[in-house]
Parts: structure tokens; C-alpha cells; sequence
């Protein structure tokens, strides 16, 4: 944030659209859903003006299949939508990554499961980090925890992707969708990235390009593909894992959350610390890679992690997984589009004092 | 520092706005805020309403649960949010609407007869400004009457450009409202 | 509104052949019945319901033909049409 | 209600809320023309005697509380799958009544695919496909079935025909298919058309008791939130310009007397 | 060969292999209907010229190698999205010829929504839908287009209309929209039927080179693995049970003189 | 088995086919796809004969929330596919769980990501076992390992669905499906499930049912819902995690695996033994619930948990859950549609004790 | 087959215009080429490619007109047609 | 006992139920056996083959990657299978559409014409038969040649079943090539 950049009151689904923008994204397809319909109609008035296509896909399935051809043909593309839209892309999202795609793609929860709730939720953390779809695939998942983030990560987002050739996942909500709060709008990364290998131009001078996942061999194809991908994912996990944390130093307790949550965390280590209670706060960036190695070294003599979402539980399972058996892992969750209190995690965290 | 508040009415009264306003005001002035709509499938074309957080550091949820203030545009609104202002809070209502005197134990209620100040400042669709006006009238920490009077440029959508005006004069009348003891 | 008061309402009106009944609370103020009555009987009225919503109502200084054009075009069934019988 | 020099003449009560509709005040906004296709269903529901074998399939649109309104048993669907939800009620209970309710969202972008197979297999069901050429629950979207020119959310600069194409015609479109036994056209925008709907329903509902098949009605119907205008206007603009891009009457009936 | 008696004259070679194709066995069945129609595209690749700016869109289905045999760019599409990827090249590269290849599960069963979406767009692609009336690749399934009474794997007893419906006429379905430049079907069970294919599959691909928008070609094919006959049979099949069901010419041509 | 039943040599997709028509279930809904053709065609030749109704849906996604509405209907229902045609259906199964509808998913996993191949793998163990689609809600997953029990766990499925109301998962992959195997054909478990208080049967004499997950209120409806499926979802865990042991008692080297794999590692443990190496072979049969506290228990004290999987490593996540630090966890995994070999297991293990 | 051999092979035939080429690898014997000559040059061979499949071949005793037919027809482009030139 | 084989050739010949009937045969003498088929987007109607395995213990794997014994019906699968053999074990060849004697070292061949068998049969479409035939004569521990011929009905399709007679017939006469020697 330069001292000199203005700032101003910008809704975080419209901060995404413009991030993406100056990110030079000009191909958005997507399909309306609640909490995120002004990510579409921000691009829809935003593109055609910079000369680029909005297209209002038919589907869900439509729209990520159209990321998919625009990817394919060597743009910035991207789609957003919501959990149940999100469920509906699985299968593209597969293909995508099969394929080694770059894209960005945007999941503003919201309660579930089935049609649920239009309420921010957390609950499609696993679907996030393992994998909704089928095979052995990774995306990146960003999660961002306010609305300066939703533009920063999705800035970063187009980066990661073409980078990496990958799918990245930024993983907001439906209250980070709607809130607004001060922006100052990043700057573009300036970043190339070279894509005449591969990308789909027509096939004049040089050899013919072909995009796909289909590798009926399993020995000589498709597991060397997994190989590959899966050294793409190590590699990924070594360099691109974020996290943060925040009066960590000499913290008795331990809190952990992502995106909205850790927000929350914060409000939380403050009250506590005016209350004497020595909290602080590990905030995974990145849900894949989950920051494993950086939360084991925080976690190390901790009274007790407390591990706060906004669903039934499943971040939770990284922390334990990062923790092991070295501190004692407490959850506090609240589901179906509520929004855990600050008061109620203090109360949590006072408890264990007592 | 830091107060929640809540703006509530019903749709179509520019109760989003009037919070949105008021955060890009406090945001001029150098504080944190933070906005958040109301959303849902209730009653289409029923009551709306937003939280506004304005703080001096970083502030956890936009949501807001238990407000300092509330400004209440009309009677479902009082029902529903007078209840859950907390204790030493304010309530700021719109006496246009709502006849009643709110009774709510603790909580300083205070009048503004938004819809009438607002059609003498020429238009029954500034009642939302007037509320305003009043309420950093009384909570001068939120944000100056000038700052908001700036902020009402790039906050009011360009079709109501021409409202401007109106607007202005809608904020200074909530303004004078509750600003007239002291300074008269 | 000018239009629905001018349509029909003939000052030499005929006794009413039955009358509407609105629920001003499930009315939602939309004022398709007003356009919808083919005599004039309807018009907004000046008070709102409990919603804050200002509800159509029945003028019974013009004629109802109990033709129940209102009732059918009310999305919100908020209209009861009573036929009053010859007899008594 | 004062009416005094009437007061000894006794009152019969001609039109009401149907029985086989709860006395719930309905969500939609107000003049919404889901409400009047609501009202006619709950009527025919009394004339048929149908509401205790019927089993109603709603929407992801804003009809997605429909089955709240009705002493009836019913059913959600994911956003475009009310025709695979119906069919597979259907198949398990052949003698009820089961009715498909659908936006255009929902039956015409999403649900595509839903929507044709359904009909081509001739499913014994009743189709009510409300047409309001928006995306009415998610705030003002363009349908697959908003006009050229039309101004909404993700068509800011109104519809460009070269860019995303023309409205679908979905009753033309089922109209190849051979298996579909009826399909009409109707609309809510005024009193003479509340009533033509009403007849379309009940010829639908009578075909699927009647075991004779698909059955497919499409109404016209105003949104007034969705459109930005009064719902007067929006019924207005039903009459002068939704009408002429979908023509109102009979596409095909397997039933009518040649 | 021995072609001794004639040693001594010239010989020109006139017909080949298309250039625009690589010297690679297909892996397809004998007889094949998807062979020939990949032929008649690599022709046109070289007649028109467009190798090196087409990227073909393989479906999945029998043709999902297509792109392995022409000396272009091609990408894959997952299960009936052809029409939504080469919508999405399409409007990255506008200039470019793309061309989007379906079986008719894939473009009539699960792509239903994405092929009606894309021709009412008008997308400026040329689709080619090649209709063998069933799964071929998975072993014989029925297909949306599979005849009344045809036995298939999935349809043991013979296809029934009253329980699963009728063939459904893509071009005929299209042919409601008001986008479409061009609808063709044709077939390619003999020798004059395949010249009249190429013709249309050339006047398809002038249409996008000429940015008129969108053409669409059904090509109906013969499965002979797949029907469990004979090819020669399966022709046979073509020209006396589908063709009859489909009936071949232009569907549709916004470019003819009236 | 019983002593006297007769065997019958059938492929295992088949098998699923036949155990379905026993327990009852008389509707199948589906599409194709590789590995798993003849689950629907076994279906669509067998359901006529005993009034049953085959559907070849339009899709993956018309399948799914057709047999959403056969249940709905209070009919027992199911469908199969294979990895790709499972991601579509991810929201059609999270509305499934979220109306708590019974119903039977089969899923013969295939290689992927993307468009893959045909042959049988098990890459979708995060999306089966985490919940593909959005929001917080499980489904019981059974792993077969044989023709068998492709059988008696099918069978098992629809008694587990229309007991808890849930979706039941049946997942076993390509080799599975398409081997044949000696078979005893199961017989119906005869239990009855009373279905009346919430089936779509017509509104007649009674109060109106209603089958929806749209809860609109976070806090009165749909948390109470997802607090409701949480508290169903503990029953479960208590009462139907299923595993099998191996010559576990004296075991120094613990083998785990599902599927497939475990009776490639069972295989790998006699080998092993007649090496004189010690072995033993973990097998969850119900992949959630995970038999977290069995593995635990089983797991103590070994000098190595060797994981093993046709995958990345994805299940090994549970078991390093389980285990903790108690004992060192190896996996080891084939992708693509391999499948790992007694030897490559066997060298392996014979590797540690060097 | 009997029925492509009669078709019009008739003993006093013309010389050949031209030849069609097959190639036996890429052949899959599918026959229609046999099916589509109008002049009946064609057959299927006795002997069978690496593949193991009978491939078609061209009898030079029946004199090809270089209609192309065959080669149309050929969904795996195994046929070349060769066409004699007059002047030697 | 454990007993793997592969059964090869093109498809059409039948070598999926060549494997199938010896695994039925297998499974009716108290064995354990698997049979799956290789599928695969290979070139259609081109090769086939199916793995089978002959244990009295449980099978881990169906798959077979090296067969103690393969039965080779065309050329490409000898060129496929011949060379994975594994040491001392059987490769049984058509010898009728298979010209070159196999080269495999370590590895016993056995030619059998299946095809000119089958046709002395009744039959070229039991070429199948009389390989199987061969092969239990050769490792009767897999099946007795009545236990094939006992699985016989339930192993042929229904369409087939007027060639059981025929199948009957091949089978024997396969059996009856290797036995001849001992026999006679
Ligand atoms: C899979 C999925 N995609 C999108 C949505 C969001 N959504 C809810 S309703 C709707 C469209 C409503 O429009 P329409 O079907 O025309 O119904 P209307 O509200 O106009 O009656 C959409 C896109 C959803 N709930 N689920
Ligand atoms: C999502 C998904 N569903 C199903 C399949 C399986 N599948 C592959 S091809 C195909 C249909 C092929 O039929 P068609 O489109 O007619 O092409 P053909 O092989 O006949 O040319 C199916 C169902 C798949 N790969 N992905
Ligand atoms: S019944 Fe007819 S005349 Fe009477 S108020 Fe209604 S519309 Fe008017
Ligand atoms: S039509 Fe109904 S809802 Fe509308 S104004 Fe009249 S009574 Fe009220
Ligand atoms: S948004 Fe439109 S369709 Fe929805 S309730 Fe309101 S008027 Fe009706
Ligand atoms: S199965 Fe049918 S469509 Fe597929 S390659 Fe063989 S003949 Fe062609
Ligand atoms: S070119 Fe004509 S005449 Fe010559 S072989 Fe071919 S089809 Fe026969
Ligand atoms: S048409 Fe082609 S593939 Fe078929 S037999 Fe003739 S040459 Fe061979
Ligand atoms: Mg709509
Ligand atoms: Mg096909």
C-alpha cells in the first residue's frame, strides 16, 4: 500500500473484478449466483470498456468450460461463482488441471449444503484443498480476509496461475463479497509470462499444439502426467505457501483461522491481551499449500490451539495434521452462514486459563 | 474507538446509502470502517438494513450484532433492532414514521422527524441524509458534516447526480436538528 | 390513478351489485387491481399497513359489479369478491 | 367496510383465496406475476380436487418457496433440475400429480438440457414455465429469454443480438419434439389473460390426470423489481413488448378436435 | 502390383491422403463413418487452406483423438462442452477457424444446454455433429437419436417412445433459433451422399472464414461396431432407417439466394 | 456365505447390478461411461423383468437429481458413473444430504485428473470421503474389494441410506468393476424402514411434506440443520465404521490400504511371511467413517504404517490422522490407472528391515 | 461380394484409365470400397495384413475408370487413385 | 497354487471367453479365480486379451502382469506377450495364423492350430475351444476337461447356444492334441 494511493470505499466483489482488470484478465464467463452476482455485473459494465469479453455463460458447466477454450487459447480468463455453482465446475476444474490450464476461479461461500443459504460460509474447505473433482489434482487456494486482499490475492491469482500453469482458487465469502471497506487498488505485477509453447494460436510455423488429459495409457501416460504434477505441486508447496501471524511470540494460546475467521482471530487476540490472556493469531494465505511446517513451528509449546471456522470442522484436520500430538487441538465453529462473535472465542480461550 | 452501527427501514429508503455514506466519510477521515448490506431472500421489496463499523484500528466483523447506535426509518426496524442496541447505546429514530416513543431500558432514543425535515429540504427522499446529519451531530467522532458533504460526490449513484443538492441541504437539516441547542 | 377515476364512474351511478374485500395486510400495494377494475371502484389508499405499505380500497361511492376483474389480477390474493343476492 | 344502505342484502362470497392455499402472505414483490400463477394454481387445485395427490416441483428462482403456499406435498430442485426432480417422482408415482414450476433461468439457460429431455420423453408431467425475461431472484440478470435491447444487470448495455443472440422461444423450441402433447403460450398481464392461463393449466393438469402426457404452459409474467419500473408498467410492457417476441396461444395440442 | 501391360504410361495422382493430415492409421473400426468425415475435413483443411489457423475442438466420444490426425491445433473438450471451449477460443481468437466435433450423445444428451446456448449465440465456429445414433464409444448405449425400436445396450428390449421418447432432430431443434447461419444435415453412407457432405462441411467453414456466424452440420454416420453389423450393412442401415428419420438437405441457409 | 449357496462366476459391475435388484432398489437412473457400462446395462435389461424402471438420464447431472426425486418419492434409488460423471454430480449429492435423502451412489473410479483414462484407480478418495460438493455434510463410503463384496456392501448401502437418511457411496474402481469373480448372490437383509413421516406420497390425511435444504435464516434453520446432520454424523461414526484385520497380531510392519489395494497387500503380507517378514494388513472398509481409533490401536507399536494406494496419497492423510506420532508413516502409490504390484510392496517392505 | 463381381466387369473390357493404390496396412477391410467401385475392381484379398485383417485389393484385370469412388468412400484414406496419363 | 495367465488375440476370437470357461471350470473344481478382460480406447475391433487367475488361495490381483502361462491366438500378441513370460513358463500359439516359431527363451511353446482344429470341428469361431482344450490337457490342475465342458452352458450366450455341440467338439479335439502322445 503506497502512502500516496487513494483509497476508496469499494464492495469486495467489485474489487475483484477490478483487480483482475489491471491484472489484465479480459475474458470473464459466468453464470448469476447470490453472494457474488457483482462480480459478474462489475465486469459485464468493466470489460466491454478495456475491450474485453464478458460472456453470461448458460451454466456453471458452460462457464468453466469456456475458461477452459479461452485458457486453452493462451488468455487471462476467469469465472466466479458460489458453493452450489462451485460444485457444478468440479468436473472443468479436473479437466483443467489435466490439462495444466492456467485460471482463476473465484468461490464466494455460501451456506450449505444443497441450496442452503446466501449467508458467507466457510464450508467448502475440503472441496477447496482436496479436490472436488476427480483424480489427483491440486489448485491453489487463496484465501483472502478483506476486501484490499480480495484484490491483492486475486492480483497474485493470475500470477500463480500462468506461472504454474494451474487453477487457482480464490476462496472468499459471502460477507467478504458484500462488505465494503477502504481499497487502495494494487498495482499491476508487470510479470510475463511466455505461453507460445503451448497455448492454442494456430498451428503456422511450428508444430501442432494440442490441449487435453485423455492419456489412455496408464503406464507410459497417465501416471507420468500424475508425476509430473505431482513435482509441480512439491514444488509449489515450497515456494508459494503464505501465512501470517500476529502476537505470536510469546502466546500461551494459539488461535487459527483463514479468510473472515482470522479477522475475527485478530478482534479476539486483542480483547484477550487487554484481558492480560496471551493469544496470538496463525493465519494460513494459502489453504493449499496449507502452511504444515510454519503452523508445527507456532504450535510448538502452546497451551492448546484453538482452530475457529466458519463450518462443521475441516481446516481443522490440516492443523492437526501440522500439530501432531505436540499441543492439544481445540474447534470452535459456527455453520449454515453464522458468523462466529469475538465474545464467544474469548469466552473459549478464558476457559482454558480457568 | 471503535461503533457499530446499524442503519434499518424499509427498501427504497436509502438506508444502505445513508451507511455507505458515512463510512466513506469516516474512511476520508483516516478511520477504519467497514460496510456491510443486509442480504437475503425475505420479503422482496421489505426491509433492508446494513451494520457500518467506524474504528481506529482494524476491525474484526463488519457484521454487527450488538450496534452502539441504530438508526431506525421505521416501525418493523424499531421492533427489530431497538431490542439488541447495547446498554449506554444510541437509538436514533424517525419520528415521520413511527409513532410510538421507542421504550428501550438504557439506550438514549433520540427523534428525527427524517421524513419531514427531508420534504422541507425539498424531497422525501433525503430522509436518509437528514438521519445522518443528525447522527454525527451527536457522534461528532464518526465523521464531520463536512467530510460527509464531501463524501456525497462519489457516494450518490450518477443517476441521482442532480439530487446533490437536495442531498446536501437534507444533511445539514438533520445536522442543525440536534446541533440547534447547543448552537443557537 | 386519474385514468382509474374517470373510467366508468358515471355520476349517475346504479346501486352496486356486490362489493371487494381487501386484506390491507396481505395487500402489497401494487395497484393492479385499481387498473384492472373496469368501474373505478379502487384506489390507494392514504394510510399504509403495518408494513409501511399503502394498500388499494374500495371506493363504495362507485358501483362494484362484482365482476371480480380485481380479485383475478391481484397476485396476492389479498381481494374477496362478495356478490350481493337479489332476494330480501 | 362501510356500505349501509346495503346492509340488509345478503352477501355471497364469489372469489377468495383457495382453499388449497394457506393463508401465508406470499414473498414476492408486489404486482410479481408468480403470485397470480400461484393463485391459479391453487384454484385449479379446488376445481380438480388435486391438491392431496399433487406433489409440486419448485425452482431455484424466486419461485423457490413455492410449495409453501399450497396444502400439497413439494419438492426442491437444484437450479435447472426441476424436470429430472419431477420425472424421478413421476416414475414412482404415476398417479400423482406432479407439477413442474420453473423460471426461465432456471428452465431455459441451466436447465436446458433438463427441460428438453423431459419433454422429448414425453414425461406424463405438468411443465408451468413462468417467463419474466430476467433473472428475478438474483437481482436482474439477463435470461436466456430477455429482449434485444434489454437493459439488466449483466447487460448493462442492453442485449446485443450479435453478441449473446436473440430471446429463446421455448415453446417453438419444444415444438420439434414429438413426444409433447401440449404446449401453449399465455401470459398474466391482464384480467382476459389471467383467465386464458387459468383454462391453459387446467387443459395441463387434465392431460397428466388424464395420463396423456407432457404437458408444457409458458405465461408471460411481470417483474416489476427485476425490470426497474412500476407493476403497472411491467405489465404494460408484457402487452407491448414481451408479447410480440413470444406469441401468446395454442403451439400444439395433441388434444383438440382437428 | 502388377500393371504390366500399361509400363509404360504416366500416372498422375489424384487422389491422396490430404496433406492437412498426418500419415496415421486411425484408430477407429472398420467402416467407420467418423474416418470418412475426417477425410473430407483434411480436404478442406487443404483446399481452403485453414490448417494452420484451425483449432479443432474433439469431443469425448469415438472422435475424442480427432485432433492427433490433422496438422492443426486441437484441444480437448470435456463430455458435451464442445460448443462452451471453442466458444471460449472462439472469442479469444476471433480470426481463427474453429471447429467444434461431436458424437450425438455428446452434443444431444449431456452438451444439450452448451449446443443450444452456442447457436443461439451465434458463435462464428462450424460445428459438426456426427450422428450414428448411438454411444459408440462406450460400448453401444442408446443416443438421443438411437430409432424407435433399436436395440442397444442400454435399451435391451428395443427403444420405446412411450417410456424414453422419440429421436430428437438437432437441426430441426436449431432450426427455433433465430441466430444460426447455416443448418445442414447430410450423410455419408455412399459415395454421392459423402461429395454432397463435403460440400456442405465447405460451406460451413466459408461461413466462419467469412464471419457470417454460426453453422452447424449433421453428418448422419454409420457405427457398424456399435449396431453390431456389418459397414456395408450399416450404409445399408443409414440410407433406409435414419435417413428416413432424418431427413437429409439444408435445414436452414441465410446465405442462399431466395 | 452360506455352505450350500451356489457360486457363480460374475463381473463385478454386474454384481452391484444383481445386489441392488435384491435389496429392493427399483429404479435406476444413469448415463454411461467407462469402467462402469455394464451396471447399466445389467440394470436396463434386469429392472424390467421385476417392474422396476431403468432411465438413461440425458446426464450425469439429470441422473442425480432424478434419483433425488425417487427418493424424494420415498422409492429406493440409485446411480453409477465413474470419476468424471461423479463430479457432476457433486451438487446433485449435496443436496441430497442436505434434504437427508437415502440414496446409492456407485462410483467405479477411474484414472484422472481430467479426462484421464479408463482404467481403475482410486484418485477420488479426498472428493469421496471429504465431500466433493459444498457445504458440511458426509456421506458413508463403502470400499469392496472384491466381486463379493461388491455385492454384499451394495446390499449394505441402501439398508445404511434409508437408516440414516443419507447418501450411501460405493466405491470401487475400473479392475473392480470389470473383473469377474466367484460370487454368492446376498440375501436381502429384510429390514423395513418406515419412510412415511417425510416421503412425497400426496398431502392426503396429513400435513404437508416438504423436501428441501433452502434454510434462509443462518441462525434458526440452517445451522440447526448442519448441527442436526453434525449429530447424525457422530452416530454413524459410532455405530458403522467398518475395517478388517490381517494377521495383525504380531505384526512388525503395518500395511494399510482399501479396495483394490488391500487385497494386493494381503497378498503382499503371505508373501511377506513366507520371507519370514512379520506384516500385517489394516483395511478400512468404511472409508468415512474412517476407523480412526481401530488403525490407532492397530497401529501402536510398529516399526512402520506403509500406506499404499492408487493415488498420490490421499487416504494416507487419515491414517497419519490416526496414527500421529506414534509410529512412522511410508506410502506408496500408483497413479493413472496403475496398479501396484506384491513385489514392488513386498521389496518395499523388506527395504525396512534392511 | 458375388454381387460386386457381376457388376459390370464384362469380358470386353476397355483398358484401364487409371489404378487405385491400397494400402494393405492401412486397409481395415471394412468393403465398402468393394461396394462403391461401380466397375467391380475391387476385392478382398486372401491374405491378411499385420493386423490380421484381409485387405482390399485391386484386380487389374477389370479395368478402372479412376472414378474415385472407391477412394471417396474410404473412411481411412488407404486408397490412392492414380489416373493414366494419354500421351506415353 | 497360484496360476496366472493371459489369454490374446484379436478380437473376435473369442479369447474373453476362452478365459471365461476356464475360470468357470476352475471355480465349479473349489478353486479361486479371476478373469477381467483388457479395455481400453485401443484401436477398435484390434486386439484383445483377458488375464485369469487359477488359485487355491485368495487372488490379490486380477491383473497379470507375468503370466505363468499364455495362450496366443495372432502375432501382434506374440510380439505383446510372448517376451513376458515368466521363466519355465508355457506359451500356447496358433500355429494357424502364427507362421514364425516363437522365440522365447526359458519359456516352452506349444503350437496348437487352433484355427484348422476349429474348422475340422465344424467351426472356425472355435479356435477358442480347442485352445483351452490344449491347455488343460497340458496343466490339468486348472480344470478337468468335464469340468469345461460342464461350464460349457452357462459360459456360451444364449445366442450361441446352438453351438454347444460344437464347442463341445473343439475342446475335445484341442484336449485330445496334447493328450494324443500320453494316449495313444
Ligand atoms: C447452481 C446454481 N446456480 C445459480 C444459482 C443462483 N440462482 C438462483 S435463482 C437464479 C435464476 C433465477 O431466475 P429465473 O429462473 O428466471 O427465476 P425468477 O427468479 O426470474 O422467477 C439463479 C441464477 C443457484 N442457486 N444455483
Ligand atoms: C462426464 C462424462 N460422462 C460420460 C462419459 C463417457 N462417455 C464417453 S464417450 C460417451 C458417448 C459417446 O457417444 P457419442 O457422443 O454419440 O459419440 P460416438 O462415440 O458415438 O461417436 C460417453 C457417455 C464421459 N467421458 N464423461
Ligand atoms: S369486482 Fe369488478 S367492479 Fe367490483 S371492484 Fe372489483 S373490478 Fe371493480
Ligand atoms: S392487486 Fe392486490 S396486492 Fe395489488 S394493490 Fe390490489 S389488492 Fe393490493
Ligand atoms: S424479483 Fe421479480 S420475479 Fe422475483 S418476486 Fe420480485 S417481481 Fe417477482
Ligand atoms: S464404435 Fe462406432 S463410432 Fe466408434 S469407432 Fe467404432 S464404428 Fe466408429
Ligand atoms: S477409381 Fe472407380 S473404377 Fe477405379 S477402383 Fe476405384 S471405384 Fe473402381
Ligand atoms: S474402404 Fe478403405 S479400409 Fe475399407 S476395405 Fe476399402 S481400402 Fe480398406
Ligand atoms: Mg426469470
Ligand atoms: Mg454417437
Amino acid at each position: 500500500m503506497t502512502a500516496t494511493a487513494e483509497k476508496i470505499l469499494m464492495k469486495g466483489n467489485e474489487a475483484i473484478g477490478e483487480a483482475a482488470v489491471i491484472a489484465g484478465c479480459r475474458y470473464f464467463f459466468g453464470y448469476p449466483i447470490t453472494p457474488q452476482n457483482e462480480v459478474p455485473a462489475y465486469m459485464a459494465m468493466r470489460l466491454p470498456q478495456v475491450g474485453g469479453t464478458f460472456l453470461q455463460a448458460e451454466s456453471e458447466l458452460a462457464a468453466i468450460n469456456m475458461v477452459f477454450g479461452a485458457a486453452a487459447a493462451g488468455a487471462r480468463a476467469m469465472t466466479s461463482s458460489s458453493s452450489p455453482g462451485i460444485s457444478l465446475k468440479q468436473e472443468g476444474i479436473s479437466y483443467l488441471s489435466g490439462a495444466e490450464l492456467p485460471a482463476v476461479v473465484v468461490n464466494m461461500m455460501r451456506g450449505g449444503p444443497g441450496l442452503g443459504n446466501i449467508a458467507g460460509s466457510q464450508g467448502d474447505y475440503f472441496q477447496s484443498t482436496r479436490g472436488g473433482g476427480h483424480g489427483d489434482y491440486r489448485h491453489i487456494v487463496l484465501a483472502p480476509a478483506s476486501v484490499q486482499e480480495l484484490a491483492d490475492l486475486t492480483l497474485l491469482a493470475f500470477d500463480l496461475a500462468d506461472q504454474y500453469r494451474i487453477v487457482v482458487l480464490v476462496l472468499g465469502d459471502g460477507y467478504l463479497g458484500q462488505m465494503s471497506e477502504p481499497l487502495v487498488l494494487p498495482q499491476p505485477s508487470g510479470k510475463q509470462f511466455d505461453k507460445s509453447g503451448w497455448a492454442l494460436t494456430g498451428a503456422k510455423v511450428r508444430e501442432q499444439h494440442l490441449v487435453y488429459s485423455l492419456l489412455l495409457s496408464p503406464e507410459d501416460a497417465l501416471e507420468k502426467l500424475n508425476l509430473r504434477l505431482q513435482e509441480k505441486y512439491r514444488v509449489i508447496e515450497k515456494n508459494e505457501t503464505r501465512h501470517e501471524t500476529y502476537n505470536t511470540e510469546d502466546a500461551e494460546y494459539l488461535l487459527v483461522g483463514f479468510g473472515m475467521c482470522a479477522r475475527i482471530l485478530r478482534g479476539a487476540v486483542v480483547s484477550l491481551a487487554r484481558a492480560g490472556v496471551k493469544a496470538g493469531l496463525f493465519r494460513p494465505i494459502t489453504l493449499w499449500p496449507f502452511p504444515y511446517r510454519e503452523l508445527a513451528a507456532a504450535a510448538r509449546g502452546r497451551k492448546k490451539i484453538l482452530v475457529v471456522e466458519m463450518n462443521a470442522g475441516q481446516m481443522v484436520e490440516d492443523v492437526r495434521l501440522a500439530v501432531a500430538d505436540s499441543s492439544p487441538v481445540d474447534f470452535y465453529g459456527r455453520m449454515g452462514g453464522m458468523i462466529p462473535e469475538v465474545e464467544a472465542i474469548v469466552e473459549r480461550v478464558r476457559g482454558y486459563v480457568e | 474507538m471503535m461503533t457499530r452501527l446499524i442503519f434499518a427501514g424499509y427498501g427504497g429508503q436509502g438506508v444502505i446509502l445513508a451507511g455507505k455514506l458515512l463510512a466513506v466519510a469516516a474512511m476520508k477521515s483516516g478511520k477504519c470502517v467497514s460496510h456491510i448490506p443486509s442480504y437475503g431472500v425475505e420479503m422482496r421489496g421489505g426491509t433492508a438494513n446494513c451494520s457500518v463499523v467506524v474504528a481506529d484500528e482494524e476491525i474484526p466483523s463488519p457484521l454487527v450484532f450488538s450496534p452502539d447506535i441504530v438508526c431506525i426509518f421505521n416501525e418493523p426496524s424499531l421492533i427489530k433492532f431497538g431490542p439488541i442496541v447495547r446498554k449506554g447505546g444510541l437509538l436514533f429514530f424517525n419520528t415521520s414514521l413511527i409513532d410510538a416513543e421507542p421504550n428501550v431500558p438504557g439506550v438514549t432514543c433520540i427523534p428525527v422527524p427524517a421524513n419531514t425535515l427531508a420534504e422541507e429540504a425539498g424531497s422525501y427522499q433525503t430522509a436518509n441524509m437528514v438521519m445522518v446529519g443528525a447522527l454525527v451531530a451527536r457522534v461528532p467522532e464518526l465523521a464531520s458534516l463536512s467530510a460527509l458533504i464531501a463524501a456525497l460526490p462519489s457516494t450518490v449513484s450518477a443517476r441521482k447526480k442532480d439530487l446533490l443538492q437536495l442531498n446536501e441541504k437534507a444533511l445539514k437539516s438533520g445536522f442543525d436538528l440536534i446541533q440547534a441547542p447547543v448552537s443557537r | 390513478m386519474s385514468k382509474t377515476n374517470t373510467k366508468k364512474a358515471s355520476p349517475a351511478a346504479t346501486a352496486s351489485k356486490g362489493r371487494p374485500r381487501i386484506d390491507p395486510e396481505i395487500c402489497k400495494g401494487c395497484e393492479l387491481c385499481i387498473e384492472a377494475c373496469p368501474e373505478g371502484c379502487l384506489k390507494l389508499s392514504v394510510h399504509s399497513n403495518s408494513q409501511g405499505v399503502p394498500y388499494a380500497e374500495y371506493d363504495p361511492a362507485v358501483p362494484c359489479t362484482a365482476c371480480k376483474s380485481c380479485a383475478v389480477i391481484c397476485p396476492d390474493c389479498a381481494i374477496e369478491i362478495y356478490k350481493f343476492e337479489s332476494g330480501v | 367496510m362501510s356500505n349501509s344502505v346495503l346492509t340488509k342484502v345478503r352477501e355471497k362470497l364469489v372469489y377468495s383465496r383457495p382453499d388449497s392455499m394457506y393463508p401465508r402472505k406470499m414473498h414476492y414483490c408486489a404486482g410479481c406475476g408468480h403470485g397470480v400463477v400461484h393463485k391459479l394454481l391453487g384454484e385449479l387445485m379446488d376445481e380438480l380436487g388435486i391438491a392431496e395427490k399433487t406433489i409440486l416441483v419448485a425452482p431455484v428462482g424466486c419461485a423457490v418457496l413455492a410449495f409453501f403456499y399450497f396444502r400439497a406435498d413439494g419438492c426442491e430442485a437444484a437450479h435447472g433440475r426441476v424436470p429430472a426432480v419431477a420425472t424421478g417422482i413421476k416414475r414412482v408415482h404415476p398417479d400423482h400429480v406432479v407439477i413442474g414450476y420453473q423460471g426461465d433461468g432456471d428452465l431455459l439457460a441451466i436447465g436446458t438440457a433438463e427441460t428438453i429431455h423431459a419433454a422429448n420423453r414425453g414425461e406424463n408431467i405438468t411443465v408451468i414455465f413462468v417467463n419474466n425475461a430476467i433473472y428475478g431472484m438474483t437481482g436482474g440478470q439477463m435470461a436466456p429469454t430477455s429482449l434485444v435491447g434489454q437493459k439488466t444487470k449483466t447487460s448493462p448495455y442492453g442485449r446485443k443480438a450479435e453478441d449473446v443472440g436473440y430471446p429463446i422461444r421455448a415453446c417453438e423450441l419444444l415444438n420439434t419434439l414429438e413426444a409433447p402433447y401440449y404446449i401453449e403460450r399465455t401470459s398474466v398481464h391482464d384480467v382476459k389473460n389471467v383467465l386464458k392461463t387459468k383454462r391453459a393449466l387446467k387443459k395441463g393438469l387434465m392431460n397428466q390426470i388424464e395420463k396423456r402426457g407432457y404437458s408444457f404452459i409458458e405465461v408471460l409474467s411481470a417483474c416489476p423489481t427485476g425490470w426497474g419500473v412500476t407493476p403497472k408498467a411491467a405489465n404494460l410492457w408484457v402487452a407491448e413488448n414481451m408479447a410480440s417476441v413470444y406469441p401468446l396461444g395454442v403451439v400444439r395440442d395433441k388434444g383438440a378436435k382437428a
